[in-house]
């Protein structure tokens, strides 16, 4: 439901939380950059923890629709990406922009502390490495080429 | 003694050359307990002193005992979004 | 430039930020809601002053674009548009998520502020009503249903 | 006395039935002297005091003198976005 082996649509995902009484749509889109910690990136794959990360995506939803009147869509690819493939997206349709946007980038912070989703990134010198944010280079030190 | 199967992740899962481990714990054992468990394994003790585990899809902390019935996994850092 | 007679195209917006360095993309759509100030809106109006407010978008978005390393993308509709139809939008690209977050809500803020465009809206009782945010009701007093 | 062109929006050009009328003002005049002729036409006591007047397309002080050559225009309240 959450993660997609195919590209995101962006307006698919607003069209699901729009509606005529909703006139604030707020969403984040997170894109493949073409470099990460220094180093020139290709591409990347996503792997994820699956009936683990349905689950904490459908309470991220559950949760930012409770703290603020909003819809909210979340979706998040899995599997090989280039740069300039969206990652994952995020929309909040609310009567208003403030809950639109503070429920956007809530789900988008909390999908990044919750969410059991990994990102192994492929460098242009041919080497790799799991992305591990709680490194200090961003990446796990020892990013080996298997 | 109890086997627990422990789904392994990405880097984790690179470490131990498996999708999934067997491991044995006592009866009444720790999520501290089974960590130990896992990093006696070959490759194991490449793991850190305390990865995250999720116990029936929730992070557990390391003094949590583990339910008997509950899916485990070793949960490297988080690197969605 | 920032104008538009036609429908507003999102995906046209963020393609013109988008960028293989840029990989957080924070966006806003205001669409045109069914209520407004208690009534049922059936559709509106928009008119303005057309070379202020081009003049204005352009000096808002290079604000912007030199309060954080962002590139903007900002449409506005002009004319009559039905419930449901999307009215402004505001695509902020950087780098990581806060400065595209913050330029976006800063972008469309500022719109509300400073661009000379206003709104007249028909209600499903016949009547119709310049908006005026500055009015208690949302709407000027004396709605005429010229 | 010079005679200056001021455009009129929404419901301004609405309450003065035109969307430009013409005003004669002194050699020297401000942005409220400039208001006070506006409020003098017909339909033009409906004008709020102090309403936001653009010269040359920026926002105007009251006490702003007016340019010889800058456009002038009347802005209600705005609404967009």
């Amino acid at each position: 439901m959450f993660l997609h082996q195919h590209p995101l649509d962006l307006p698919t995902l607003i069209a699901s939380v729009a509606s005529d009484d909703r006139g604030a749509i707020a969403s984040f889109v997170g894109v493949v950059r073409d470099h990460h910690a220094g180093r020139t990136v290709l591409g990347l794959e996503y792997s994820a923890y699956g009936p683990m990360a349905e689950q904490r995506c459908a309470a991220l939803v559950a949760q930012a629709e409770t703290t603020w009147p909003v819809r909210v869509a979340l979706a998040h690819r899995i599997g090989p990406l280039a740069v300039g493939d969206a990652a994952v997206a995020v929309v909040a349709a609310a009567a208003h922009r403030g809950p639109a946007f503070d429920a956007c980038r809530w789900v988008i912070e909390a999908v990044k502390t919750e969410v059991p989703i990994w990102k192994r990134e492929r460098y242009r010198d041919g080497s790799e490495a799991w992305v591990d944010p709680t490194a200090p280079a961003g990446v796990h030190p020892t990013g080996s080429a298997t | 003694m109890t086997t627990r199967t422990v789904l392994l992740f990405a880097r984790y899962a690179e470490l131990l050359g498996a999708a999934s481990v067997e491991v044995e714990i006592a009866a009444g054992a720790t999520i501290a307990d089974l960590v130990a468990a896992l990093r006696a394994l070959p490759g194991g003790a490449s793991l850190p002193a305390n990865p995250v585990v999720a116990v029936a899809h929730a992070k557990a902390d390391a003094a949590t005992v583990i339910p008997e019935h509950a899916e485990l996994a070793l949960l490297p850092p988080l690197a969605g979004g």
